[in-house]
């Protein structure tokens, strides 16, 4: 049993508090602002200029002149803002973005995070990754557990370039949720279905075993027979 | 809902501790926070660093804070207003310090500490006493000194318009050192002229966006900084 | 009288020579200065430097100047578009450079040349593969990459609104690295949607003062970067 | 004979080109604005924020909100721009105010200028002024040529703190004209009724004399029989 794409990023909008301000990176983390519920207000930030984005826009309803950082046509809620690329990374680099949630490649024991280049990529491309890895105070990290050949992308070290030293507070995945903490990594929660054992059994680094340990609360709808594809 | 308003100023400074570094924003006394000074004052609070481009005129706002003795420590550029200031008479008995940055550089070491970069290098007072014991560095044949990033533990800034998840809008010259100045400091209140709906400042007019921003309150200027008060009318 | 608009596109690139390094404004391909690219590309300069946050997409504007063999090198954060482009086919033939630089970095790095800074600090890429070869600092316990200016020979940007002596107003996501170019360039060209009287743009929504900008050119914007050519309607 | 400090500010403005971004300090400079003539575009900035500055406001036409660097009630003119402070010493320092034209203590032959602090003064200011000096690719001075006791105050060597070293490019006095070249001081032009020998004389720095040096043209409103104070 594992937890669908939709169900780990129903598991980070339960953690996001309201008033946070948030930058979604594409992929699973871009599904997180779907399971806000209504009247929790979270801010989400696109750094192309944009405090306040609201949903995708509806086809025949876009405007060329507001798209978001995954080039996409999009909407802004009331009291949003729009400004330039120096003032948006300030926000970034300057930590003012409470939470960057962003996919993985692999993550570290301490907190590493490899996400901007496969091994297999022959153009590199960084964009503003680094920038909300270094940046953010809380970077949250959504991946599958394992690669598609179910190898373990929890790691004691990168094997990837690094995108960010020590920044991974939190991995979402669909099997667990580990807090990052200077001792190492901690089993928060497990899917349910699935157990500690099982867990660490597709983790390559230690998981210490919180106190507090239990299996996730999510609807049933997000969980799965089988793993989930990357 | 996220509801940054306040009732009153004295909510927006309760948090002030003795010892902290308090950014001022505003140029000119006019446009200083000055409802959220008096109420500063009003608290008691002792051995403050402020940041600010001038020195405060007069017996209120800055003026006043600095005349009953509560700060420690300037960090300005043009500290000596012609009008003569309580400042200049504590510095003369030596009972005030100060810290002496050009303008632009005041600026932009409060900018690259909202930005989160570790500092710059800056031609401004190169080859100056301004730039005496600091780092130097010739770049491409011209020579900067090394500044760094300057932050505050309380930013107090006065705008026109604020909505309730705190965007800022402000008038004409307003927006001088506020708006590095919201970036820059842990905690950030803003006085305004008015508060006005979600949406009602539209989003290409936000000129400090809610995420820089903690807390509102809407107050009119301080008697002493208004247009009657200052041309005698 | 200050007039600083144009007739045509051409003669806003008419300057341009082989070697330049070019600012390309926008970000995504539907802001980017399509009309000045094209006119640009139909001028037939080479061994040009682009610096532009992507590589463009298809084969017009700045995804045709690189499938034109125009272009020697790019300096861009995210070049890699999922799509493929002219430029990642080139790259793979060897047959164009790439400096990679974060996205904020790139950013910083172009408003400092227009600030007349030497260089900044910046936490970014610290301890990574894009910090290789670069000067690193611990400033307070953390670890920074010393970052220079970028500057430009030209700078092409699209905006939506202007006057005659260059104001240039921006609509919804179009600041982006429009700002910071226009100001670290030797020379600034601007096509607009829409030319306005002078006056017309209050001095508040301005979002780049006219002291940064040389050229305006009123042009629609490149039927390949329409709502219609991007949504298939 | 000498010029006023109308004359003095009179000689800038005719010097200064349509389209020109020009900062005028306090003082002597501040009074340049008031001589360029109708059509001739200038563009005044105010380092607190202004581009497009205008005449000072009429008494009852006051705004409260709209004040130049001198804390002095202004308007603007059609075109003008209100920015920030990180912004707006971009411009000084970034090199795009063509002109800064300030008041001077002293200058060097060298073109140090130091205006930023006088020796009576217990209480430093600096403001702008070396952002401006720095900054500016055009530094124009503007100063009596003496101080009130009839001591030069173009020397050899600044005696005073500096404001910034070599950035002077012209000084213009109520008795003279001078450009600062890389071979030192030329004199271009001198007061009427004046004469280069005259000039050299309230002069510590040796002066060049241009080839083309002759008396400055200047309404004869603008000439005084005295030196004028500071």
């Amino acid at each position: 049993m594992s937890l669908t794409r939709e169900g780990i990023a129903y598991r980070v909008a339960c953690d996001l508090p309201e008033g946070a301000y948030v930058n979604l990176g594409i992929g699973i983390p871009t599904l997180v602002s779907g399971f806000i519920p209504e009247g929790k207000e979270i801010f989400f930030h696109s750094e192309n200029g944009i405090l306040g984005m609201g949903a995708i826009a509806e086809p025949g309803h876009e405007d060329i002149d507001l798209i978001n950082a995954g080039k996409q046509y999009v909407t802004v809620r009331p009291g949003a803002s729009f400004f330039d690329h120096p003032t948006s990374f300030s926000m970034i680099r300057g930590g003012h973005i409470d939470y960057a949630v962003l996919g993985a490649l692999e993550v570290a024991a301490n907190g590493d995070l490899a996400n901007w280049r496969t091994p297999g990529e022959k153009v590199p491309g960084v964009g503003g990754a680094m920038d909300l890895a270094f940046g953010s105070p809380n970077v949250l990290v959504t991946m599958t557990h394992t690669t598609n050949k179910g190898k373990p992308k929890i790691l004691n070290k990168c094997t990837l370039p690094l995108t960010a030293p020590h920044c991974v507070k939190r991995i979402y995945t669909d099997m667990a949720l580990i807090y990052v903490t200077p001792e190492g990594l901690e089993l928060r929660e497990y899917a349910p279905g699935l157990d500690a054992k099982t867990v660490q059994s597709h983790t390559e680094a230690p998981l210490r075993v919180s106190p507090d340990c239990r299996e996730m609360k999510v609807p049933a709808k997000f969980v799965a027979a089988a793993q989930v594809a990357t | 809902m996220v509801d940054k308003t306040l009732k009153s100023v004295d909510e927006a400074v309760a948090g002030v501790f003795d010892g902290a570094t308090i950014f001022c924003g505003g140029f000119g006394d006019t446009q200083l926070p000055g409802q959220l000074l008096e109420a500063l004052r009003e608290k008691g609070v002792k051995d403050l660093t402020i940041v600010h481009n001038g020195s405060g005129a007069g017996t209120h706002a800055l003026g006043g804070l600095i005349a009953d003795g509560r700060v420690r420590k300037l960090i300005a550029s043009f500290p000596n207003n012609p009008g003569g200031t309580s400042f200049q008479d504590l510095y003369l008995k030596g009972q005030i310090e100060l810290e002496l940055v050009p303008q632009g550089t005041l600026a932009e070491r409060i900018r690259a500490a909202g930005a989160g970069l570790g500092g710059f290098f800056t031609p401004t007072a190169a080859g100056t006493e301004l730039a005496k014991g600091k780092e130097t560095r010739t770049i491409d044949g011209r020579e900067y000194v090394f500044e760094k990033p300057l932050r505050g533990d309380f930013a107090f800034v006065r705008a026109h318009r604020a909505d309730r998840i705190g965007n800022l809008n402000f008038r004409r010259t307003m927006r001088n050192f506020n708006v590095p100045m919201c970036t820059a400091a842990k905690f950030v209140a803003a006085e305004v002229d008015e508060l006005v709906p979600l949406g009602d400042i539209s989003p290409e007019d936000v000129h400090v966006p809610g995420i820089f921003v903690d807390r509102i309150v809407q107050v009119a200027r301080h008697p002493m900084q208004t247009l009657a008060a200052t041309v005698g009318r």
